[in-house]
C-alpha cells in the first residue's frame, strides 16, 4: 500500500538531529567550560538560531514550490511580516530605555515628530498578541493574494512575477518613513523579550531551543500535510492542474490551503529570526532574499523537506564562512556552488545522499521534476 | 529672473563698454586695464568680479581672449610679479594685457590659475554674451540675445538696439526683438502700450523663461501690462497643462524604451528559450562595460574615431555579450533543458560569479563612459523639452526591437529557434542541429542584452551592479507583456513606462511605483497569461 | 538498409528492449507488432536517437548509427513520426512543415505537392497553429511533416491513431506509392491488425521486450500472430 | 596570537555598497600597513581583520559578532549606511567594543562604544545651505533626497532651518526617491519648472549612492547649468564622480569636511601614499577616507596614552585626542563621541575633483543632537563627565526626553 | 429540438451551442442529447468538433451561443471543470492524461468519488471499501502488475487503461469517452467494447471513436458530425450507408 509514513527514515534521522540540537547547544554553550572542546562559544548559538528559522522558512518554500508547483518568489515577505511583527513587540520593550526616553513611542517616532502611536502599533505590548499577528498577518496577506490570484488562475511564471511584486512592493512601502515602521534603518537595539534580556547567554540558549523546536514541529506538520491525502491531491495539482480540475478538485482551494499555511510557518520563522539577529529592516523583503531561500530549497533538494532545511543550513553555514575567510572572493565560491550542485547533484544534496546510499524511494513521495517553464516553451516530455 | 546687484552693475558697464570702445583707447584706458588686471591676482572671489567688470568696462581690445580664457580656468597670474597670463586655446601662454606671447622668464614660474565660481560664471556669460552680440556668427548672435532674454537686463537695451538695427538673418533677428521685448516688459520707464505689446511677444516665447518674465513685475507696472502679462501667463499655463501631458507621455516612452531594452534579450532567453535566466542582467552589464573598453581604447589609440565610439561599441557589446551567453549555454544550460527550475540556480550562480568577475577586474567603482557630442543637450518644441539621448534610445530601442522581431520571424533560424524551444528532441528529428541552435539563440539574447548595456551606459552607473538594478523590472515586463510574445514585450514595456510617468507627478516616485506594481498585480488577474496572451489548445495542452 | 543488430535499451535500470534485431530494405514495408508496453515505441526511439541503446548496434545504409544524433540521424535520411505526433504546438502548421528544411539543400527546401494531395486538410489549415489543430489533424501534420525532409527510410508509430477511416486509407495508400519507389525503406509499428496485414512485407511481433515471432507477409496470414497479440 | 593587536574591518565588498565601501577597507589596510611600519602600537604589529558583510544589514551584526567575539579584536572601524550602524550597535554594546563610524549621517545618536568621525548634520547641511544664500542668493529651495532616514532627517533639519531664516513654505520643495532610482526625467524637469518662476534656486541633494550618476546625466541632458540652478550634494565624492562625465556638471556643489584638492603638505603626503598603496597613480580620496585617517590615528593615539588596547580605556582616553587632519587643522574627539572638522564648500571641476570655493575659519563641533528638531533640543552628549549620550538639560536626566 | 419533454428527459442536452476560434467555426449550432443510461456512439471526420464538444460539456470550452444542460437543471456553460466533475460528469481524454508523478494506484486513488473539498481530503484515512475498489479497478484494467509504479513509465497503451479506470473510479452518471481504442490491440479494443457496454447499464457513455469495428461492436446509435453540426444520426448500418458520411469521413 502505498499510503505513507509521517516519518520516514530521512526524518526520522532529521527530527533526532534538530531536537538533539535543542538541547545540546544550549546545554554545551551555558554548563560547558568555555574551553572545552565541545564548548558552543556564545556567538555562535544565535548564528545557528538564524541559520535554524532559515531552514523552517526554506520548508515553508518547499511546501508550497516542492509539493504544489508554486514557485514562489515572494516568500521573504511574510517572513519579513513576521518578523516586524516580533520587532514590534521587542520595539515597545525597550519602554523608556530608548534614546529619547519616550515611555510609548519608539525612538525613530520621536526622531521624526510623532506625536502618537499609530492605530497599528496597539497592542504590541503583548507577546502573544505579537504572535498571533506574527503568524496571522502573513497568512491573511496569502490569503487575499492566493484568493486573487488562485481563483483567477495565474500560474506558473506569472505567478511567481507577481509573488516578486508583491514582495518589491512591500520593501518600498516599508522604506518609506511615513508607513511608521522604522524607515530604512527599521527596528533594531531591542532590549529584552517577555522580561529576559537578549543578551543574556540563557535567553539565546533558549531562543534557539524555540527556533529548533518550532523547526521539529514545522517539519512534522508540514510532513503530515504532504503525506495526507491533500498532499496527494497537491502533488497531482502540480504535475497536471487541468487534469486535477477535470476529476473533480477545486484546485484554488488546495492550492489557497498550502500557500495560507506555508506563509504562516514562514511567519513564525521570521519571528524566531528577529530576535536572534537583532535587526528587522525593509531589505528583508527584498527579491533577492526570497530567491535565495528559493536556492536554499533547490540546494537541498526540492520537494523533499528535510532537503530544504539542510540547504538552508548549507548554503547559509557556507556565507558565514565564506565572507570571513574569503571575503573578496566568496561571490566566486557561493557561485560556483550553485552551478556545482545543479549540474552534479541536480536532485540536490538529499537527492545526492539518497543516490549514493542507493536507497529505494519506494516509500518516498514523487520526486519533482521541473514545472514552472513558461507555458508557451514546453518542458520536454518525460521521455 | 532677478540678477544679482553686481551682475546689473556688469551689464551697465558693458553698455559703457560699447562706447568706450567707439572711442579712440586713450592712455587713460590704458590704466584701467591694468588696474582691473590687477584683481584676477588676489585669489579671492570678489576682487576677480571687479576685475571682470573692469576689463568690460575698458574694452580691452584683449578683453574677449581673457574672459574666455577664464571661462576655460585658462587664466593664470603669478603670483610673485602679479603679472596676468593666459594660455590660448592651442596652449600658447600669452600676456593678458596685450595678447603678446609671454616672456619665458615667466613661463618656467609656478602659476596661479584664476579661480572662478558659479557667480562669477555667471557673470563671465553674461560679459561674453554682450561681446557675443556682435560676433559674426549669427548663430552666437541669437544665443547671446536668449541669454538676454533670460536675463532681461535693462542696461543691455542699447546694445540690442545697435544689433538690432543692422541684424540681417531671421533667426537672430526673431531672438533679438523677443530679447528686447523681454526688457522693455520690465523697464519701467517704457510706454505702456509698448509694454503691453511686449507682453505678448514674450508670452510667444511660451518657455520657462518668459513665464518668469511675465511673472515677476513689479508691483507699481501699469495695470494694462499688467493685464497683458496675466493674459500671456494665463496663454502659456493653459498650454503648458497640455505640454505637460505630452512631456509625461514622452518621458513614459523613454522609459518604456529603457525597459524595453533592458527586457528584450530577456524576451529571447526566458520568453522563447524558458531559462530562467537570472544572469541577464549581467549581460547588460557587460555589455556596458564594453562600451566602456571600446571607448577607452577609442579614445588612446584611434581618438579620430572618439565621437563615433558608441556606435562601434554596439557591435563590440553585442559579440562580447553574445560569447559569453554562448559560452554560459555551452558549458552549464544545456544540461539543464527539460529543467527549467534548475536554471534559476544556475544563473543565480553565474550571475554572482559575473559580478565578482567585473569587480575583481574593473573594480568596485562607476566607470565613466562619456557621452558623444551629438547625443548631448536637449531640444525644446513648444515647452516640451526632449533629450538627445533619451530620443536616440527610443529610437534605438525600437529598431533593436524590429531587426530581432525581423530575425525571428522571417528567417530559418527563427523558425528553427521556436521548434527547438517548442519540442527539442522532436525538432532534432527533423534535422534541426539543435545545439547550434541553442548557442545562437542563448548567445543572441545574451548579446541583445549587451546592446542595451551600450544604451543604459548612457543613462545609468557602469558598476557591478548595473544589471541587478534590471533583472526585476525586466522579468516584470516580460511576464506582464505576456511569456513568449515579443510584441507583448514591447506594448508591456512602453505601458508600464507611461503608466509609471503619469503616476508619478501625483504619487511621487516612490508611492507611484508601488501602486505600479500592485496595479500589475491586480491586472495579472484578469489577463493570467500577461497582456498579449496566447490562446487555445496549443498553450494549455 | 537499416539493420538493428541485438539491442537493448533501459529506462534507469528496467530493461525495455532485450537483444532486439530487425532488418529494414528499401521499397518494402517491416511492420512491427506487439501488445501494449511491450517495448514497439522504445524500439522506434532507439532507432530515431531518443534514446541511447545499451547494447548491440544499428546501422543504416552499412554505417554505424552509434554515437550519431537525432539531427544526424536526419540528415542521413531517418525520418520519425512518434507516437502522440509531437508536433510544435505554436508553430503554424506551414512552419512545422518548414521545420523539415533544415537537413535539406537550399533549392530541395520545398514543401512536395504530394503532402497536400494525401491530406488536403493542411493545405486549407497552413496559417492555424500546430497545437489548435484536432488530434487526427495533427497526426497527418506529423506524417506530412516527416515526408518534407524526403526521408530514405521512414519510422511510423501508430500512425494511424486517431485518424478517420478515409483518411487511414489515403494513408495505406501512400504507404503503398512510397513503397512502390523503391528508394524508400518504412517501419511501421502498427495495433490496428488489418492494415498491418495489408502493407507489410516483413513484420516482427514483439513480447517483454524481445522479438517472438518474425516472417514475412504470408507468415502473418497465420493465426499464431493473431494469438501473440491477444492477452 | 598575543604578539599582534587586531584590528577590524567592516566594509562592504560585495552588494550595492561595494562601490563605496571597498575603497574604505583599502584605506584601513594602508593606514595599519603604515603604523606596522612606524613600529606598531604598544610596541605590537597590527593584524587586520577583514570580512565582508556583503551590504546586508543582518549580517553586518553577523560579522560585527563574530569580529568581535571569534577575531577578538581591539577595534572595529566600518558601516557607510546609518541602518547598518544600528544594526551592529546592540552588537558593540554587548560586547563592549569599540566601532568608528566614518560617514556623514543623519545625528541623532550617541553611543558609548561609537566614535562618530564623519559629519553630523551641522557639519555639512547647514554650513552648506549658508553657503548658497550667501554667495548666490538662493532665495528658492528643492529638498531632493533618497527614501530614507538620513535624508528624511537632514531635510527636516534643513526645512526648519530654512524657515527659521524665513523662506516661505512654498518656495521649499521636498522630493523622495528610492534607492537606486535611475529614471529622472521627471524630477528634473520639475526641478527646472520650481526653478523658472523668477527666485534663484538651488537643489540640496541628499541622493545617496547609485542613484547619483543618473540624476547628474539627466541634470547634464537637460542642460540645467550650474550657473542657472545649482545642486549641492552631500554624499558625492570624488569616488562617484569617478564614474560621471563630469565636463557638463562643472559648478555644481558638494559639500564635505575633506576634498582631495586642498592643497596641504599632509593630504598631498596622503594622496601619495594611497596611490603608492593601490599601485594606480590616478586613484581618488575622498572624505570618509580621511574620516577613517583622522578615527585610526586618535585610536593608535588613545590607544597608547591608555598603555591598552581595552575598550573602556581606550574608549574613556579617546575624548580630547587631538590629530591633524588634512585639510590643515587639528581635529579633536569631542566628549559627545564626535569629532571637530572644518566644512568644506567645493565646486565641480572637469577633470572630477572639487574646487573648494568656501571654508570655515574654524573647525565646526559635531552636534550629536539637533538643535532644529523638538525631540533633541534638549539633549545632550557627553561621555566624560555626565557619561550619558542623552542627557536632558531639560528634566536633568540621562535617558532622554520626558 | 426544443420539445420540453425531451430536456427533462435527456440526461445531458445540447442545443445550438456555437463555438468559434478566432472566426473558425468548430461547433455550428450543434444540437444533442443523450438519455439515462444511453451509450451514444460519436464519429465524424477529423476536426468535425468531437473533442470540441466534450470540451464545451466539461466546462473547458465556453460556447459562444448556446445552451448546454445537465440533468436538466444545471446549465454546463456556466459551472467550472471542477464543479462539472462533481455533477457527475467523467472524462477520458483523446491523448492519455494521467499524474506522471504518482503511482498508478494512487492514479486510481484520487480519482474515487470521495468529498473533494481541501479539509475532508486533508483529514480523511484510505478505508477498506476503497481498498478494494482500487484493487477492483486495476485488475479490471489489467494494471495490477504495474500498481506501484510511476504512471509516467507506462506505455501509451497502458496509460489510455489507467485513463480508463480513473474514469470508472469517479463513478459518474455520465462517461465522454475520447478514442478509447486509440492504440490498443484488437481484443484490447473488443475488451474496451465490453467494459463500456457494461458501464452502460448504470450509466450514461459517449464515446467517440473512429474504429468501425468497434463501433458496430457496441451496437448503439450513432451520430455523425461534420463541421460542427449532425451530418447523420441512426443505427451504424444506417449511418454509414449515407452518401455524405461516406464521402467526408469513410472514404471508399
Ligand atoms: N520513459 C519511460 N520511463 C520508464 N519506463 C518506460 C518509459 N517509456 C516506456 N517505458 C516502459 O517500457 C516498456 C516498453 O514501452 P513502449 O513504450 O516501448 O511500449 P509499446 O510497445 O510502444 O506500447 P504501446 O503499444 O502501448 O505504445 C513499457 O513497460 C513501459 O512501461
Ligand atoms: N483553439 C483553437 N483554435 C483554432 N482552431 C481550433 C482550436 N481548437 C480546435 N480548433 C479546430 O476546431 C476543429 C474541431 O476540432 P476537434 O478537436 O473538436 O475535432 P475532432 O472532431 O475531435 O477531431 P479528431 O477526430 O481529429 O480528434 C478543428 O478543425 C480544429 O483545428
Ligand atoms: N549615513 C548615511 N549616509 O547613510
Ligand atoms: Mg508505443
Ligand atoms: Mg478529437
Amino acid at each position: 500500500m502505498s499510503r505513507y509514513r509521517l516519518i520516514d527514515g530521512a526524518g526520522l534521522i532529521f527530527l533526532a538531529i534538530v531536537l538533539a540540537l535543542a538541547v545540546l547547544v544550549p546545554a554545551s554553550n551555558l554548563w560547558l567550560a568555555p574551553d572545552s572542546a565541545l564548548h558552543i562559544p556564545d556567538y555562535l548559538v544565535p548564528l545557528l538560531g538564524k541559520y535554524l528559522a532559515f531552514a523552517l522558512l526554506a520548508l515553508a518554500l518547499d511546501l508550497v514550490w516542492g509539493y504544489c508547483g508554486i514557485l514562489s518568489l515572494g516568500h521573504g515577505a511574510f517572513f519579513a511580516l513576521g518578523g516586524y511583527a516580533m520587532g514590534m513587540y521587542l520595539m515597545r520593550q525597550i519602554g523608556s530605555r530608548g534614546v529619547y526616553g519616550n515611555l510609548v513611542l519608539p525612538d525613530f517616532m520621536v526622531f521624526l515628530n510623532w506625536q502618537e502611536l499609530p492605530w497599528f502599533w496597539l497592542g504590541f505590548d503583548h507577546f502573544w498578541f505579537a504572535c498571533l499577528v506574527a503568524i496571522a498577518v502573513p497568512g491573511l496577506l496569502a490569503f487575499g493574494f492566493g484568493w486573487l490570484a488562485f481563483r483567477s488562475r495565474v500560474t506558473g511564471v506569472y505567478l511567481s512575477i507577481i509573488t516578486q511584486a508583491m514582495t518589491f512592493a512591500l520593501m518600498l512601502a516599508f522604506f518609506r518613513n511615513d508607513m511608521g515602521f522604522g524607515g530604512n534603518n527599521g527596528l533594531t537595539d531591542f532590549k529584552e523579550i517577555v522580561g529576559y534580556p537578549l543578551q543574556w547567554a540563557e535567553t539565546r540558549a533558549a531562543l534557539f531551543a524555540a527556533t529548533a523546536v518550532a523547526l521539529a514541529l514545522g517539519y512534522l506538520l508540514a510532513r503530515w500535510v504532504v503525506t495526507s491525502k491533500l498532499g496527494k491531491v497537491v502533488v497531482a495539482v502540480r504535475d497536471a492542474e487541468s487534469r486535477t480540475r477535470f476529476i473533480g478538485y477545486r484546485v484554488e482551494n488546495y492550492k489557497l490551503v498550502v500557500f495560507t499555511l506555508s506563509a504562516m510557518i514562514a511567519g513564525v520563522a521570521g519571528a524566531l529570526y528577529v530576535p536572534q539577529v537583532g535587526i528587522i529592516n525593509p531589505s528583508e523583503f527584498a527579491p533577492a532574499n526570497s530567491i535565495e531561500a528559493v536556492i536554499w530549497v533547490a540546494v537541498g533538494g526540492r520537494g523533499t523537506l528535510v532537503g530544504a532545511a539542510l540547504g538552508a543550513v548549507i548554503v547559509n553555514a557556507g556565507k558565514t564562512w565564506f565572507t570571513g575567510a574569503l571575503p573578496s572572493l566568496w561571490l566566486f565560491a557561493l557561485g560556483g556552488l550553485f552551478v556545482a550542485t545543479t549540474l552534479l547533484i541536480p536532485k540536490g544534496v538529499v537527492g545526492a545522499v539518497t543516490d549514493i546510499l542507493g536507497i529505494r524511494r519506494k516509500s518516498e513521495l514523487p520526486a519533482a521534476p521541473g514545472v514552472v517553464a513558461p507555458k508557451t516553451a514546453p518542458a520536454e516530455p518525460a521521455q | 529672473m532677478v540678477a544679482p546687484p553686481m551682475l546689473s552693475g556688469l551689464v551697465r558697464l558693458i553698455a559703457f563698454a560699447a562706447f568706450c570702445a567707439a572711442l579712440v583707447a586713450g592712455p587713460a584706458c590704458a590704466d584701467a586695464i591694468d588696474d582691473a588686471l590687477s584683481g584676477f591676482t588676489t585669489d579671492k572671489y570678489d576682487d576677480t568680479d571687479k576685475a571682470l567688470q573692469g576689463l568690460v568696462a575698458t574694452a580691452a581690445p584683449n578683453g574677449l581672449a581673457v574672459i574666455e580664457a577664464l571661462a576655460a580656468g585658462r587664466l593664470l597670474f603669478d603670483p610673485e610679479s602679479k603679472t596676468v597670463l593666459y594660455k590660448d586655446a592651442s596652449g600658447a601662454l600669452k600676456l593678458a594685457k596685450t595678447g603678446e606671447p609671454a616672456p619665458a622668464e615667466l613661463a618656467g614660474k609656478p602659476l596661479k590659475t584664476v579661480r572662478v565660481n558659479n557667480r562669477l560664471r555667471r557673470a563671465v556669460d553674461a560679459a561674453g554674451g554682450a561681446f557675443e552680440l556682435r560676433s559674426p556668427d549669427a548663430a552666437k548672435r541669437a544665443a547671446a540675445a536668449r541669454a538676454v532674454f533670460k536675463t532681461r537686463e535693462s542696461t543691455a537695451l542699447p546694445a540690442i538696439d545697435h544689433a538690432l538695427a543692422d541684424e540681417k538673418d531671421a533667426a537672430a533677428k526673431k531672438a533679438l526683438e523677443q530679447a528686447r521685448a523681454a526688457i522693455i516688459l520690465g523697464k519701467a520707464d517704457a510706454p505702456e502700450a509698448e509694454r503691453a505689446a511686449a507682453a505678448a511677444t514674450v508670452a510667444s516665447v511660451a518657455d520657462p523663461d518668459a513665464l518668469a518674465a511675465l511673472r515677476t513685475l513689479p508691483a507699481d507696472t501699469p495695470v494694462s501690462v499688467k493685464a497683458a502679462a496675466e493674459k500671456g501667463v494665463a496663454a502659456i499655463e493653459r498650454w503648458a497643462t497640455v505640454a505637460n501631458v505630452i512631456q509625461n507621455l514622452v518621458y513614459g516612452m523613454s522609459l518604456g524604451s529603457v525597459l524595453l531594452l533592458a527586457a528584450i534579450g530577456l524576451a529571447i532567453t526566458f520568453g522563447v528559450m524558458g531559462v530562467i535566466n537570472m544572469a541577464h542582467g549581467e549581460m547588460v552589464m557587460i555589455g556596458a562595460y564594453a562600451t566602456f573598453l571600446t571607448q577607452s581604447l577609442i579614445g588612446a589609440y584611434l581618438p579620430a574615431l572618439n565621437s563615433a565610439s558608441l556606435v562601434i561599441a554596439i557591435p563590440v557589446a553585442f559579440l562580447v555579450a553574445g560569447a559569453v551567453g554562448a559560452l554560459i549555454e555551452r558549458t552549464v544550460i544545456r544540461f539543464l533543458y527539460g529543467r527549467p527550475l534548475e536554471t534559476l540556480l544556475a544563473t543565480w550562480g553565474v550571475s554572482l560569479i559575473l559580478q565578482q568577475a567585473v569587480r575583481s577586474v574593473f573594480g568596485p567603482s562607476n566607470r565613466t563612459v562619456q557621452t558623444p557630442e551629438w547625443l548631448q543637450g536637449s531640444i525644446e518644441i513648444l515647452g516640451v523639452s526632449l533629450t538627445w539621448n533619451r530620443i536616440a534610445i527610443i529610437l534605438f530601442a525600437l529598431a533593436v526591437f524590429f531587426a530581432l522581431q525581423l530575425l525571428l520571424r522571417r528567417t530559418s533560424l527563427g523558425l528553427q529557434v521556436r521548434a527547438v524551444t517548442q519540442n527539442r528532441r522532436m525538432a532534432g528529428s527533423m534535422g534541426i542541429r539543435t545545439p547550434r541552435v541553442d548557442a545562437m539563440t542563448f548567445g543572441l539574447g545574451s548579446g541583445v542584452a549587451g546592446i542595451a548595456g551600450v544604451a543604459l551606459s548612457q543613462i545609468d552607473n557602469v558598476s557591478p551592479n548595473l544589471g541587478q538594478n534590471y533583472i526585476i523590472d525586466s522579468f516584470l515586463v516580460v511576464v506582464f507583456g505576456g511569456v513568449g510574445n515579443l510584441w507583448g514585450t514591447l506594448v508591456g514595456a512602453l505601458s508600464i513606462g507611461v503608466a509609471n510617468k503619469l503616476l508619478e507627478p501625483f504619487a511621487g516616485a516612490v508611492l507611484g511605483k508601488i501602486i505600479l506594481l500592485i496595479a500589475i498585480i491586480l491586472f495579472i488577474q484578469k489577463k493570467p497569461r500577461g497582456l498579449f496572451a496566447l490562446k487555445g489548445r496549443a498553450v494549455e495542452a | 538498409m537499416l539493420k538493428v543488430d541485438d539491442i537493448s535499451l533501459h529506462y534507469g535500470s528496467a530493461r525495455a528492449l532485450k537483444g532486439v534485431s530487425v532488418e529494414a530494405n528499401a521499397g518494402e514495408v517491416t511492420c512491427v507488432l506487439g501488445r501494449n508496453g511491450v517495448g514497439k515505441t522504445s524500439l522506434l526511439r532507439a532507432i530515431a536517437g531518443h534514446r541511447p541503446i545499451s547494447g548491440g548496434s544499428i546501422s543504416f545504409g552499412g554505417r554505424s548509427l552509434q554515437g550519431l544524433r537525432p539531427y544526424d540521424r536526419a540528415s542521413l535520411g531517418i525520418a520519425y513520426v512518434p507516437q502522440g505526433r509531437e508536433i510544435f504546438p505554436l508553430l503554424t502548421v506551414r512552419e512545422n512543415l518548414e521545420t523539415g528544411f533544415a537537413p535539406l539543400k537550399r533549392a530541395e527546401r520545398t514543401i512536395p505537392d504530394e503532402i497536400f494531395e494525401l491530406f488536403p486538410v493542411l493545405k486549407s489549415m497552413l496559417h492555424r497553429r500546430g497545437g489548435d489543430l484536432s488530434g487526427g489533424q495533427q497526426q497527418q501534420l506529423a506524417i506530412g511533416r516527416a515526408l518534407v525532409t524526403r526521408p530514405k527510410l521512414l519510422v511510423l508509430d501508430e500512425p494511424t491513431e486517431g485518424i478517420q477511416p478515409s483518411i487511414i486509407k489515403d494513408i495505406g495508400r501512400a504507404i503503398r506509392y512510397l513503397r512502390s519507389k523503391g528508394t524508400m525503406a518504412i517501419v511501421l509499428v502498427e495495433q490496428y491488425f488489418d492494415f498491418a496485414q495489408e502493407l507489410a512485407d516483413r513484420f516482427i511481433v514483439m513480447e517483454r521486450g524481445e522479438v517472438v515471432e518474425s516472417g514475412d507477409a504470408k507468415a502473418l496470414q497465420g493465426d499464431n500472430v493473431r494469438q501473440r497479440l491477444a492477452f | 596570537a598575543d604578539d599582534t593587536i587586531k584590528v577590524g574591518i567592516l566594509h562592504s565588498l560585495s552588494g550595492t555598497m561595494a562601490i563605496s565601501e571597498s575603497t574604505l577597507k583599502d584605506a584601513m589596510l594602508m593606514l595599519i600597513d603604515e603604523q606596522n611600519k612606524k613600529g606598531g602600537v604598544l610596541g605590537k604589529k597590527l593584524e587586520p581583520v577583514v570580512v565582508d558583510p556583503a551590504s546586508n544589514w543582518p549580517l553586518f551584526a553577523e560579522k560585527a559578532r563574530e569580529l568581535i567575539a571569534q577575531n577578538k579584536v581591539a577595534v572595529v572601524f566600518g558601516c557607510w549606511t546609518s541602518v547598518s550602524r544600528k544594526s551592529v550597535l546592540p552588537v558593540f554594546k554587548e560586547l563592549n567594543s569599540v566601532l568608528f563610524y566614518p560617514v556623514q549621517y543623519e545625528g541623532e545618536e550617541s553611543e558609548r562604544n561609537v566614535f562618530y568621525t564623519g559629519a553630523a548634520p551641522n557639519q555639512q547641511a547647514i554650513p552648506a545651505v549658508d553657503y548658497l544664500m550667501k554667495e548666490e542668493g538662493v532665495k528658492r529651495w528643492v529638498l531632493a533626497g533618497t527614501d530614507y532616514v538620513y535624508p528624511r532627517t537632514t531635510n527636516k533639519i534643513l526645512e526648519a532651518y530654512l524657515k527659521e531664516k524665513g523662506v516661505a513654505a512654498e518656495d521649499i520643495m521636498i522630493n523622495y526617491t528610492p534607492f537606486g532610482h535611475s529614471d529622472w526625467q521627471t524630477i528634473v524637469s520639475d526641478i527646472k519648472k520650481f526653478g523658472s518662476e523668477g527666485k534663484k534656486t538651488a537643489v540640496v541633494s541628499t541622493i545617496n549612492g547609485d542613484a547619483n550618476v543618473p540624476f547628474y546625466k539627466e541634470l547634464g541632458n537637460q542642460g540645467v547649468k550650474a550657473t542657472d540652478i545649482p545642486v549641492i550634494a552631500f554624499s558625492v565624492g570624488e569616488e562617484e564622480l569617478a564614474g560621471i562625465d563630469t565636463a557638463p556638471l562643472v559648478g555644481h556643489l558638494a559639500a564635505w569636511n575633506y576634498f582631495m584638492s586642498v592643497d596641504t603638505p599632509e593630504n598631498k603626503d596622503f594622496i601619495a601614499k594611497w596611490q603608492t598603496f593601490t599601485k594606480n597613480p590616478k586613484r581618488v580620496t575622498n572624505d570618509p577616507m580621511e574620516a577613517h585617517y583622522i578615527g585610526f590615528n586618535m585610536w593608535v593615539k588613545a590607544v597608547e596614552k591608555a598603555g591598552s588596547t581595552d575598550p573602556d580605556k581606550v574608549i574613556d582616553a579617546l575624548p580630547g585626542t587631538e590629530q591633524a587632519n588634512l585639510t590643515g587643522g587639528v581635529s579633536k574627539m569631542l566628549p559627545n563621541h564626535h569629532i571637530t572638522k572644518p566644512v568644506l564648500i567645493g565646486e565641480i571641476r572637469d577633470d572630477g575633483q572639487f574646487d573648494v570655493v568656501e571654508k570655515t575659519p574654524d573647525l565646526v563641533p559635531g552636534d550629536a543632537w539637533s538643535d532644529f528638531l523638538p525631540g533633541s533640543k534638549d539633549l545632550e552628549a557627553d561621555w566624560v563627565t555626565l557619561k550619558c549620550g542623552n542627557y536632558n538639560t531639560k528634566t536633568k536626566k540621562c535617558g532622554g526626553g520626558a | 429540438m426544443t420539445i420540453g419533454g425531451e430536456v427533462t428527459s435527456a440526461l445531458l442536452y445540447l442545443d445550438d451551442v456555437s463555438v468559434t476560434f478566432d472566426g473558425f467555426r468548430a461547433l455550428n449550432r450543434l444540437s444533442l442529447s443523450i438519455g439515462a443510461n444511453e451509450m451514444r456512439a460519436i464519429i465524424g471526420p477529423n476536426g468535425a468538433g468531437k473533442t470540441t464538444m466534450m470540451d464545451v460539456i466539461t466546462g473547458k470550452t465556453r460556447p459562444n451561443t448556446g445552451t448546454a444542460l445537465f440533468q436538466a437543471r444545471h446549465d454546463l456553460t456556466r459551472l467550472d471543470e471542477a464543479s462539472i466533475s462533481q455533477l457527475g460528469i467523467g472524462r477520458k481524454f483523446q491523448t492519455p492524461t494521467v499524474f506522471d508523478m504518482h503511482t498508478v494506484e494512487d492514479n486510481i486513488l484520487l480519482a474515487l468519488k470521495t468529498d473533494r473539498r481541501p479539509f475532508p481530503v486533508l483529514f480523511s484515512k484510505r478505508t477498506r471499501e476503497e481498498k478494494e475498489r482500487i484493487d477492483a479497478l486495476l485488475e479490471r484494467v489489467r494494471l495490477t502488475a504495474s500498481r506501484h509504479r510511476s504512471a509516467g513509465e507506462l506505455s501509451h497503451g497502458q496509460k489510455q487503461w489507467l485513463e480508463i479506470g480513473m474514469l470508472l473510479a469517479q463513478e459518474p452518471k455520465l462517461l465522454l469517452v475520447d478514442e478509447p481504442a486509440a492504440g490498443m490491440t484488437d481484443q484490447e479494443t473488443a475488451d474496451t467494447a465490453d467494459l463500456l457496454r457494461e458501464i452502460a447499464k448504470t450509466a450514461s457513455v459517449v464515446v467517440v471513436e473512429h474504429d468501425m469495428v468497434f463501433v458496430r461492436d457496441l451496437g448503439v446509435k450513432v451520430t455523425c458530425l461534420h463541421e460542427g453540426s449532425v451530418l447523420a444520426e441512426g443505427s451504424l448500418d444506417a449511418v454509414s450507408a449515407n452518401e455524405r458520411v461516406i464521402e467526408v469521413y469513410l472514404g471508399r
